[in-house]
């Protein structure tokens, strides 16, 4: 039963989510599918939830390192429950929704929260320049490869890059750096991510078989495995 | 090519005064006062004799949309002759429905130009005819009405037939080679560094007593490279609980959460440790993308894992972990299927399993012959890929340079194999 | 003195630094800018302590990557400061934009989709300003939308800043008569096909609540065909793709778009079919159209602002190549 | 209250890059405060989308009336949802230690409905339509295609070819076989190279971004 049952409802599910693409009777149960697994999200929100709770109560309660910004986290949390779900600080009431403007929830969401994300994000700049800076070094041939082609295609999105061969008559504009950076975007570029592509698409059929077939079940907390 | 909407003016002002001041005025005046005259979109309804015309459009045909549910059917029409870019008369079209006989009900309203609709909201077992107006400014020709259709089921798509074929005959070969391992031949499956790597990069974790880090993407359950990640976890955690060393999984997904503490527990058990497993091995931090690389990138420098798995999809923030995890010095073993992030992992990974590797990563660590088999089953699919490419492409090219026919042939039946619709 | 206490005290540096500065702002100072003599020197130092660190690593010491971050923020932040005068020369496509808008006679109506979310405001803001403060000065009607939800929040900020202009402000312009935003509408490219047939019955209302049949710009308004012409702010999907497809293929909408870099090019296609009559790519795009519409934004200087952070990036690539041969030649090769 | 807001702007930018230096304080805060925001906001997104939206509506919908008052059709009850709420408490039973087993069931059917779904959709969008849209003739249609673009046909070609050998498990990449898995590592390299090269761009834009924002909205020295 514990070990059985499992197996038996995947294999069925696999097979019925398989069969209905070529079913037109069965179309919709794709959006039924991810319905359900929404809603099974929402249950599961609960778990997550609490052990973010639960792993910061403890923190707090023992005195751990850093305890100090569990009550930060705990209280950022509690405070968006609160004015989400309780609507508190909601000038139209419990009945209005909680993102209208002038919301509390709506407020943290614009002066607390998108200034938090966007800076991440903005991250991405020094760590972009600093991958290139450690990995962009002509080591081996595949490594020097791969360094051509991102210098080719950064010049060439620059207008330093169009000023560098600007020089070069029309006719072999070809070699010109935009040019030859619209051609690698376009041939090779593109081969590269067919051939992935295509791989990744064989896959995703050979471990899905495997998961459907119950071949592969460690993820189901089998112990045979 | 878009062209600029026009509008029909009269070419003298004067012209345009006495028509408003002696047809319009009253008609909007007559509109206001009698309440119950206008119509949907406030146009007035004017005496016959000032109507304009618009010949109404032909050959309408309503038929049933083939593969469905019974849930559409496709009307087309060849549009009113008065329907033109320059002067036309036509200013669009109403698709009026009748539904077993009723009366007639306005479905929807087309720009001029349209010569067909699909109508999706219909249902089996009942009897729609249909009728199209062409409008003018103030008036309306309806067309014939098609005689009554009801929207047919079908139980198989034959449209996707080769879709399902090429699904079963890929599919089979999967199946055979999983079969062929089972019954102890030896297949043979080509080393992958990345999973080579596997061992000693937990090894190394061990020796220095640090933690290792397992991120598996930041999408949820219902995403492939989800499961791909979690089933490779199912092999590594075996791997680590033999080894006695300790490993930590932030995610960013409740269901994640749970089946990653399923995964992990189940490796302890079968390793013969289950005392060793806590539920804290697995934490839940935020759904939220960045504000979980937040949490992830501070746990990398107050940890200083010796060991970092990314594995599972990634978005914009694969470099800012792979570049933190760089930074204290990780050995770091990324895997993804998408490949605009791949790249950032090539960089600052040592090393990557490039988009199929991740999904037979699995197979390949569990070493079983019978998973081995599945990646031989996906061999065969390449090969089939290959030869299609390879032939399509000649057989097009020379059947389009020297005309022979059942070259062209060839190409014709290949595009109609690989067409998805 | 001990590591702690120069954190300490840069962090109190930073903090009375943003006091006095924000002290400033309140009480009404101006810009701080670079003139053009102090903006070349400030490159030139830039540049020659970009030399040194090669003649560094060139001796053996190589820079940790702090000191590349630090690069970026220096390159990104300083052209803010500067003023430089970049020669643009206007790319044709962009040229196509500002044309099909000089053609349009006074009170004619245009539709702008803010499609996009605040990271990609860099890029797309300053399009969106440069539009609208063309639209306004030349009585053109603008009715905004969105499809991203975050879409007419932006737009908001565009019009509240371009109002603020004195040559705007003089006009008097009226919400609801001469701009109205109609906010967003869940749906993606369905929301544009139904407005193909009403636009009403997908928003019922404005942003700010206010029935469509009350609000005198639109309330005669049916659908694209009383649309004189169509732009579209994209940074992803649904964007300037579903526009052409839709709007402009099924209901025949002059269709002109801005786009984030990373987008444009898969836009070409489209350009060259004539189903886009122009294009703004990327914050060049942006500075083209700045410089076209003789609006004084952002774009510009944000332009100058990415080529100094490409520069730095490809000198760092460079220094990096330096360095891994120099170890090569001493340690042999190993790797 | 806007004053209030641009130090808190400015307060939370500086604390996330403040981590480019090393991990301190001030980094802790803004991360404390961004993790609980953050989880609470999903929560809440959540909890209205999908389980009050989509869940609860959907079983006990609301009764609509139109303006005369009258019960609008079509608003019937979804009951197939309720085994969605079934599935979603049976993961609950996690909580309780003893019958905890009976949670794998709504992961199993998670994990068949994905791999069931993706299984075909991958097949047919990342296989077919891959395969099909490399078969073009190399000189164009009618030899209408400039020469850079038949080099451009011919690339494409090869190097899709060759990449898929590269990814080949069952053979030993050696000699000629393993010289044509080389070329495919070659262009998968060209393939990082050019994505990481045209990304770079969009990032900066990002910073000059939040930059902007230091610089401009909070401090006011660039207008």
């Amino acid at each position: 039963m514990k070990r059985q049952v499992p197996l038996i409802i995947t294999f069925l599910i696999g097979m019925i989510m398989i069969f209905s693409f070529f079913i037109p009777p069965l179309e919709g149960l794709e959006q039924t599918c991810s319905l359900f697994f929404d809603v099974i999200a929402v249950f599961a929100f609960f778990l997550g939830g609490g052990n973010l709770m639960r792993i910061h109560i403890n923190k707090l309660r023992r005195r751990k390192k850093d305890w100090g910004f569990s009550i930060v986290t705990l209280g950022g949390f509690i405070i968006m429950l609160a004015a989400g779900l309780l609507k508190i600080g909601n000038p139209g009431g419990i009945a209005a929704s909680p993102t209208t403007e002038g919301a509390l929830l709506q407020e943290i969401f614009t002066y607390v929260f998108l200034p938090l994300q966007s800076t991440m994000y903005a991250l991405l700049a020094f760590f972009v320049a600093s991958a290139s800076y450690r990995a962009f070094r002509a080591k081996n041939r595949e490594a020097t490869i791969l360094l051509i082609a991102a210098f080719v295609i950064l010049l060439g999105r620059t207008p330093f890059g169009m000023m560098l061969t600007a020089w070069i008559p029309e006719s072999f504009s070809v070699l010109q750096v935009p040019n030859m950076a619209i051609w690698i975007m376009n041939s090779p570029n593109l081969a590269g991510q067919r051939a992935i592509m295509i791989g990744i698409g064989l896959g995703v059929i050979s471990m899905s078989l495997r998961l459907i077939l119950g071949i592969e079940r460690t993820y189901l907390g089998d112990e045979s495995a | 090519m878009p062209s600029h909407p026009t509008t029909s003016r009269p070419s003298h002002p004067a012209m345009l005064l006495i028509l408003f001041t002696f047809f319009l005025l009253p008609c909007i005046v007559l509109a206001q006062t009698e309440v119950g005259q206008t119509n949907i979109e406030g146009t007035p309804i004017v005496p016959d004799s000032e109507q304009i015309v618009a010949a109404p459009v032909t050959s309408l045909i309503a038929a049933d949309h083939k593969y469905d549910d019974g849930e559409m059917i496709e009307l087309s029409w060849v549009p009113s002759i008065d329907d033109q870019l320059v002067d036309g008369k036509v200013i669009g079209y109403k698709v009026y429905r009748l539904e077993d006989d009723g009366e007639p009900q306005m479905i929807t309203e087309l720009a001029p130009g349209s010569n067909a609709y699909n109508d999706q909201s219909v249902e089996r077992g009942k009897l729609y005819s249909y009728f199209v107006s062409a409008l003018s400014s103030n008036a309306e020709t309806p067309s014939v009405r098609t005689a009554p259709i009801e929207p047919q089921r079908e139980w198989l798509n034959y449209e996707l037939l080769n879709v399902l074929i090429m699904a079963l005959v890929l599919g089979g070969a999967v199946i055979y080679f999983i079969e062929t391992a089972r019954r102890g031949k030896k297949l043979f499956v080509r080393k992958i560094a990345g999973l080579e790597a596997v061992d000693e990069a937990i090894g190394r974790a061990t020796e220095m007593g640090r933690p290792i880090l397992f991120i598996p993407g930041i999408l949820d359950m219902d995403d492939v490279q989800t499961l791909a990640a979690l089933t490779i976890l199912g092999r590594i955690a075996r791997i680590i609980a033999d080894y006695d060393t300790k490993i930590f999984m932030p995610v960013s997904r409740s269901l994640v959460m749970t089946a990653g503490r399923e995964t992990i527990k189940a490796s302890y058990q079968a390793a013969g440790r289950p005392d060793a497993y806590s539920d804290d091995m697995v934490t839940y931090i935020t759904d939220e993308q960045f504000g979980y690389v937040a949490a992830v990138d501070g746990i990398m420098v107050r940890e200083r894992p010796a060991t970092v798995f990314l594995l599972g999809a990634f978005f914009a923030e694969s470099l800012i972990l792979a570049e933190t995890g760089n930074s204290v010095g990780a050995i770091q073993i990324a895997g993804t299927a998408r490949p605009a992030q791949l790249p950032f992992f090539i960089a600052a990974c040592d090393f990557t399993l490039i988009g199929e590797e991740l999904f037979a990563a699995s197979a390949y660590l569990s070493g079983e012959p019978k998973q081995m088999g599945s990646l031989k089953g996906q061999d065969v699919g390449k090969a089939i890929a290959m030869a299609a490419i390879l032939i399509g492409i000649l057989t097009v090219t020379i059947g389009d340079s020297w005309d022979v026919e059942w070259i062209q042939n060839i190409t014709t039946g290949l595009t109609e194999i690989f067409s998805t619709k | 003195m001990s590591t702690k206490a120069k954190e300490i005290l840069a962090l109190a540096m930073i903090f009375a630094f943003s006091l006095i500065f924000y002290i400033g702002k309140v009480l009404g100072w101006e810009a701080v800018r670079f003139s053009t003599t102090v903006s070349l020197i400030v490159i030139l130092l830039v540049a020659l302590s970009l030399l040194w660190i090669l003649i560094l690593t060139i001796r053996g010491r190589l820079v940790e990557r702090r000191i590349v971050f630090l690069y970026v923020g220096i390159a990104v932040a300083l052209p803010l400061f500067m003023t430089l005068s970049q020669k643009i020369t206007i790319s044709p496509e962009v040229e196509a934009v500002y044309n099909t808008l000089e053609e349009l006679p006074e009170g004619s109506k245009v539709l702008v989709s803010f499609d996009y979310d605040p990271p990609s405001a860099p890029e797309l803001q300053p399009m969106a300003e440069a539009f609208l403060y063309y639209c306004f000065e030349h009585d053109l009607k603008v009715i905004m939308m969105g499809l991203w939800p975050q879409g007419p929040m932006q737009a908001n900020l565009a019009i509240e800043k371009v109002l603020s202009d004195e040559k705007i402000k003089s006009k008097n312009l009226k919400y609801g008569e001469d701009y109205v935003n109609l906010g967003f509408q869940a749906g993606y490219e369905f929301v544009i096909q139904r407005m193909g047939s009403d636009f009403r019955s997908m928003f019922p209302t404005d942003y700010r609540g206010t029935p469509y049949e009350q609000i005198p710009l639109v309330k005669n308004v049916k659908n694209f065909s009383n649309i004189d012409y169509c732009f579209n702010l994209s940074s992803g999907f649904p964007g300037t793709r579903e526009w052409v497809q839709i709007a402009v293929d099924r209901y025949g909408v002059t269709l002109g778009a801005g786009n984030t870099a990373v987008q444009a090019p898969q836009m070409y296609p489209f350009m060259r079919a004539g189903q886009l009559v122009g294009l703004l790519g990327g914050m060049v795009g942006a500075a083209e159209f700045e410089f076209l519409t003789k609006w004084i934004g952002k774009g510009t200087k944000f332009m100058i602002s990415q080529s100094f952070a490409h520069v730095i990036v490809i000198a760092f690539i460079i220094i990096g190549n330096v360095a891994f041969f120099r170890s090569k030649r001493k340690t042999g090769l190993k790797r | 209250m806007e004053h209030f807001a641009l130090w808190l702007g400015g307060f939370l930018t500086l604390g996330i890059f403040s981590f480019l230096y090393k991990d301190n304080p001030w980094y802790k805060l803004t991360e404390a405060i961004y993790v609980g925001i953050s989880a609470g906001y999903f929560v809440v997104v959540y909890f209205w989308d999908n389980f009050y939206s989509k869940f609860w509506i959907g079983v006990f919908p609301h009764k609509r009336l139109n303006e005369a008052g009258e019960l609008i059709a079509g608003v019937e009850p979804d009951y197939w949802l309720i085994v969605g709420g079934v599935l979603g408490l049976l993961m609950l039973m996690r909580l309780l230690p003893k019958v905890g087993w009976i949670s794998r069931w709504p992961l199993a059917f998670i994990v068949g409905a994905t791999a069931g779904l993706w299984l075909i959709n991958y097949f047919a969008s990342f296989v077919m339509v891959q395969i099909q849209n490399t078969v073009t003739p190399l000189f164009g249609a009618d030899y209408s295609a400039s020469l850079f673009v038949i080099v451009g046909n011919i690339v494409v070609a090869v190097g899709t070819f060759t990449g898929l050998i590269y990814f080949f498990f069952s053979k030993e990449h050696r000699g000629a076989f393993g010289g044509a898995a080389r070329v495919g590592i070659f262009f998968l390299m060209i393939t990082f190279g050019a994505s990481f090269g045209y990304t770079v761009m969009s990032r900066m834009s990002l910073l000059i971004g939040r930059i902007d924002f230091l610089f401009g909205d909070w401090l006011g020295m660039i207008k």
